[in-house]
């Protein structure tokens, strides 16, 4: 059933709630103009712990909900409404599922109990060009003492500022572009040789480039197999981009409904500029496909439930039609809120940046239509 | 065993015994459909044996009352009928205007004579039933339609013009929308009426359409005399009837996604049109083309999915009919657009047994018309506007 | 200057002036509902020559106008307004092109004058499979007596039906893919071992299908250097793109102004439909397209009369833009004019039909889109 | 020799010899403008040289008439001046709003006082002007705009507010629209006057933008004592003077293509962009969509080119100017998105060196307003449907 269940239902009413008393826009407008070096609020970040959902993703033993992806993506959903900024994405969903997933009982006992109260900030450190490509990861993990030895760059690693450990991809054999030969470590944040730069972002929030000069790793911080860990990365990665459809599905959604707010609102020429035919076409193109998005998105979602290493190919749905989604929500947007949806006193702007940003972080629009085309043999 | 099951139980035995092997054949298209009627000729005795043995069970109408031909079953139950019907791959026996369109208006507007007279002979198969609406100068503007029925005491005299009379040259019958009142405000003066086409003044001729044959036609009405005992519902309301079918056309369109259900995945069939061999589709404005429509359609087809789950929760689908009209039209048309492109010349050939008859243009063409016909994408786009947005009106 | 010379706008107005009234598009109706073998009217080419038409690219000592491959796209340009069906891309410019840079003395003054006299049709046959691609060029010339075998098979010849002589693309050496090795022979329309396989197309003219088995030309039947005609070729192609291109443009002004008209006349809801805001926008954003592929396809015109084998970069501009416009005009004509428009009794869909078949014919948008990305280095 | 030619040689020499070294380099964009006016400050003397020798000669504004500070040049010779100091790759020497708009303006409708006054002062930089037009509840709808003049006798007093006054808080002078009769018509109310920033009651609030810092101001007028005679044309005929400028400022607009007038191709900016070293565009969708933006730019600039030329011939471009203020600025909405992809994650910082300060974000969402200012592009299609395709109104 491409419906949410009860509990499902529940949550997404008591995220929106929450979220829109207590991270409404109004409080990324204010991270902004402190110019916050963190970029979110701690504050938010414990409440959401305390509400379990930063535990939504990690089993109960650990201190988690367990209450799987399709709740992750609600959570994210209402974020992008409100555009509430918080390590979410990267720390609750990503990190979260390649602990559970890949880490030993050592490591999830450490962090998994963290995550789940709030306490831990997990960065998961991908990208080193500026498109996204896992197989092309470069950065190499050479094998030094009792464990391995990581030299080399990355680049949009979002929340790794403040955070206490970064999960970083790296080269333990075969070439950039080969799936075999691909590692996850476990690093900490303070680890000698780790320069975290941290790099504004167009929607406020903060990615870092990272430079690793000799960071050295045990073999226990390694996820997953050491050379062989790629299918876990997909699952992590997976786990992220159905969050960030979720969220720009949200993004898209509220852009809207504040769109067909200022369409009755706004007069020209003695009448509301909703009832002139040519925005209403728009605006009703808009909403079919803000649907449409909207069930790739639920699809994805349960499909990660069902086998979150296997459902690669609805995920990458959700992310690409939600992403060339958002796009269009935002553009007609601003358009049809004419100069005042220019200026940054009005929130539009930062719809548009968010969903901009969302739209790139593990892989845009056209990598994901890509690999569905792969997937499809055509 | 709980009584659902206990239904499918019995519906499994039945179909077994009484499906006849022919019938169980994947049909090759419009040339295996059962219309019935009049002049209907059955193709093979196992059509005719089939259509007889499903209507005697009310398996043609299953939801229908059994007093009217149906068999009275509950929504889950004709679910399993069709699930037990797809299990063993058994054909349709029947599909008609008047199984789609006029029963359901009848079960809900005509008086008990008219569901006696009618129901059983649609659910057997015996009059097959066209509908008349649209008119040269009622497209959009349905209501503004003129074909006129005068008042002559026990009778009305029919004149005027309808189009796009889907099979009217092959119809026993016509469910027909006529002005009864040109005086009144223009969708308070027309009334919905029925009417033998068989009665002297009724012609029609076909319609030509870009693609080729079509089952349209014109239909011309010249003082055609209808009994007013064949009025449907009130005088001068047939508006609130003509709303209600074509809500429900709306919705049948939208639910097949303009044709879209059922279609292979556009990229398999475009790399096999293009002749990729497997490496993909070479062009790269076609590719990228047929990624985005891929994907478009791969997340309408969950869309209908949802929309189907939702209604089953009892939320209904309502005026979202009028997005899947829109959206699975326009998807259709960019489907077959892309497959021409990848066919190349061979796609425009326009006749001949290497072309299918040119199947790939007039396909490509005939899909120009999703977006028209019942309703067209503008109109579905308005409907959206103020029935779900409720943008204010000019 | 984008302009029009005044000798072409007198060429143009009498063009339009001739062909609305010699060859209205009831003209091209005849013609099909008769089933006519030709697909054309031989009364129509006959006229058209002696307006000097098809002679419009062959020098005066060969008794034609040498008007130049703009004063030959607004002719076809005009065609296009009325679907004038004639073989005079075929012949008048891309055969017409051939011989007179690449024939030598001989075959100049066999054929030359009998073009422009309107005494002699001839084809072109380039392509061999379903989608246009001159340098795939397989069919084999192979060295046999004093001249050359060919062996192989041509797809989409508009025009051989009933022709004299047919331009056949062989290859005497190299491999399908590369340019090297093309060559070209015109071959006699009744030589023994040709197959013509008459094709209705969608726009009811002729394309066919060719079928040469052991077919046997002369050297002097060579056009251009045998093995090295690739040269050649293309700027044939580029004369015919541009014809086509002009034509296309032709069948989009024409097919809006057709329903511009509708939209002032037909009434729904008590108004001309042409009032509804949605349908002036969509109206107004194709003028524009119109007006912008015109101005691609002055510039490709002007382009091969400054230079003919240099012309190919805003050629295919011209036949990439005035094809995707005119795709965009016949789809909006068919959908704004409804259900009148899907009936064979209008016109709009026979708009639909050619259009679609110039935008297939010597490489549709995809095709020139790419040339014009590899000559722009991306 | 022609005369023109002769212009053309003494313009060259004159050229050489007066234009200062500094004056010949490449600006570096905005930097390097001069916009002159009372608190002006010249960055150099050479800029400073090059301004006064330039107004000397009325090349400042060449073709208005010599009384009026200009060098009344004639169409051809203002063509080869341009030229001329294209050749030796001349600065301009200054850019303002007094001469695209205020100027051409006064020509047209002022008295001969008002040209004496203000028209020289234009011409040498010494007065900044900005223009007052939109406001917060008159945009598209812009002769619905309700700041008000009222009659004091010998002056106005006005109140109210403007947006999107460009440069309004570094201007000397305003020309603005106010309502003087607010019974009448809304067309009918509305003059077009003139007066100095400098007077009490006026005060400007600079716009940010969402991509940052911008020119554009709000403007606010409290009680602002404006002399009758700074009234330009009839009482309350402003509205005639505002649709004339509006259709200047649509065809500069549209002139330079909504900014992409001298722009790089695209495809060679993306490929650089996405470090395609030299292979093409791999990511099929961007290739696709960078493929169709370049044939869609190159044939506009052609478009552009075809204007200009029949422009020439005298046919003027009237009403054309709106699309090509629609069709540049949608292309150059294109343009940035696809620079925006193309560099992916490094084209969304926002700040520091690296990435010019967010140069490529800022861009992207700067042009989103390039379709909203200076008349949307619905406002566009509006124009077009109506003025050139002649559809009806509702």
């Amino acid at each position: 059933m491409l419906t949410l269940t009860e509990e499902q239902g529940m949550l997404q009413e008591a995220a929106r709630g929450f979220l829109s008393e207590s991270a409404p826009v109004s409080q990324l407008r204010a991270l902004r103009d402190a110019r916050d070096e963190l970029g979110y609020s701690r504050d938010l970040w414990r409440a959401m712990a305390e509400l379990g959902w930063t535990g939504i993703l990690i089993p109960e033993e650990h201190g988690g909900l367990d209450f799987g992806h399709m709740g992750a993506g609600l959570v994210c959903q209402e974020m992008g409404r409100t555009l509430a900024a918080s390590p979410y994405i990267s720390t609750a969903i990503m990190a979260a599922t390649a602990i559970r997933r890949g880490g030993g009982p050592g490591q999830q006992a450490r962090w998994l109990p963290a995550i789940a109260a709030g306490e831990a900030v997990i960065a998961v450190a991908v990208d080193e060009a500026r498109k996204h490509d896992p197989a092309g990861t470069a950065l190499r993990a050479q094998a030094s003492c009792n464990g391995f030895r990581l030299d080399g760059h990355k680049t949009f690693v979002a929340d790794a500022v403040g955070a206490d450990a970064i999960i970083v991809a790296a080269r333990t054999g075969g070439e950039p572009g080969e799936a075999e030969g691909l590692s996850l470590f476990v690093v900490d944040a303070r680890a000698q040789g780790l320069d975290i730069e941290r790099t504004l972002m167009v929607d406020s929030r903060n990615a870092a480039r990272l430079t690793l000069d000799g960071v050295q790793v045990d073999e226990a911080d390694a996820l997953g197999p050491v050379g062989g860990a790629f299918e876990l990365l997909e699952t992590v990665l997976g786990a992220g981009r159905a969050g960030l459809a979720a969220e720009m599905s949200g993004i898209a959604q509220e852009s809207f409904a504040r769109t067909l707010g200022y369409l009755r609102e706004r007069t020209q020429f003695g009448r509301p500029i909703g009832s002139f035919q040519a925005l209403q076409h728009r605006a009703a193109h808009l909403y079919c496909e803000i649907e449409v998005a909207k069930s790739a998105v639920l699809a994805g979602g349960q499909a990660l439930d069902r086998d979150p290493t296997g459902a690669g190919f609805l995920v990458s749905l959700a992310k690409a039609k939600a992403g060339e989604v958002a796009r269009l929500a935002v553009a007609e947007a601003v358009q049809m809120h004419g100069g005042i949806g220019m200026t940054d006193a009005v929130d539009i702007g930062l719809f548009m940046k968010r969903a901009r940003v969302a739209g790139e972080w593990l892989g845009d629009a056209s990598f994901h239509a890509g690999r569905i085309a792969r997937l499809r043999c055509f | 065993m709980s009584e659902l099951d206990a239904f499918r139980h019995e519906v499994r035995l039945w179909l077994d015994a009484h499906c006849p092997a022919p019938m169980r054949e994947l049909t090759r298209g419009e040339e295996d459909i059962v219309w019935g009627g009049r002049r209907w000729a059955f193709r093979s005795e196992a059509e005719r044996v089939w259509l007889e043995r499903m209507a005697e069970r009310g398996f043609t109408v299953p939801t229908w009352p059994k007093a009217y031909g149906g068999a009275g079953l509950s929504r889950d139950e004709e679910r399993v009928l069709r699930e037990e019907m797809a299990r063993i791959g058994a054909r349709s026996p029947l599909e008609s205007f008047g199984i789609w369109m006029l029963g359901p208006a009848l079960l809900k507007f005509g008086n008990e004579a008219q569901k006696r007279e009618h129901l059983p002979r649609i659910a057997r198969g015996e009059i097959r039933w066209c509908q008349g609406y649209s008119e040269p100068n009622a497209g959009s503007d349905l209501a503004s339609l003129q074909t006129r029925a005068e008042d002559r005491g026990d009778h009305w005299v029919v004149n005027g013009q309808k189009v796009w009379t889907s099979y009217a040259d092959q119809a026993d019958w016509i469910f027909c929308l006529v002005r009864t009142d040109p005086a009144a405000p223009k969708h308070r003066g027309i009334s919905f009426v029925l009417f033998d086409m068989a009665t002297p003044g009724v012609s029609t001729r076909p319609i030509r359409l870009i693609s080729g044959k079509s089952p349209f036609c014109e239909t011309f009405f010249d003082d055609v005399r209808v009994p007013k005992e064949n009025l449907v519902g009130e005088l001068n309301r047939g508006w609130d009837i003509a709303k209600y079918l074509l809500t429900h056309e709306r919705e049948m369109i939208g639910g097949g996604a303009g044709g879209l259900l059922g279609t292979r995945p556009i990229g398999e069939v475009v790399a096999e049109l293009a002749g990729s061999d497997g490496e993909g589709i070479s062009d790269p404005l076609l590719r990228a083309d047929v990624m985005r429509a891929e994907i478009d359609t791969l997340a309408f087809a969950l869309t209908m999915d949802r929309l189907r789950d939702e209604a089953a929760g009892g939320q209904g689908i309502g005026a979202r009919s009028a997005m899947l009209k829109y959206y699975g039209t326009e998807l259709n048309k960019r489907r077959t657009e892309l497959m021409l492109r990848a066919a190349g010349s061979d796609g425009l050939e326009w006749e001949g047994e290497r072309s299918g008859g040119g199947r790939l243009a007039r396909d490509w063409l005939r899909a120009k018309g999703n977006s028209i016909e019942g309703g067209t994408s503008e109109v579905m786009l308005g409907i959206i506007a103020k029935a779900i947005l409720e943008l204010p009106g000019a």
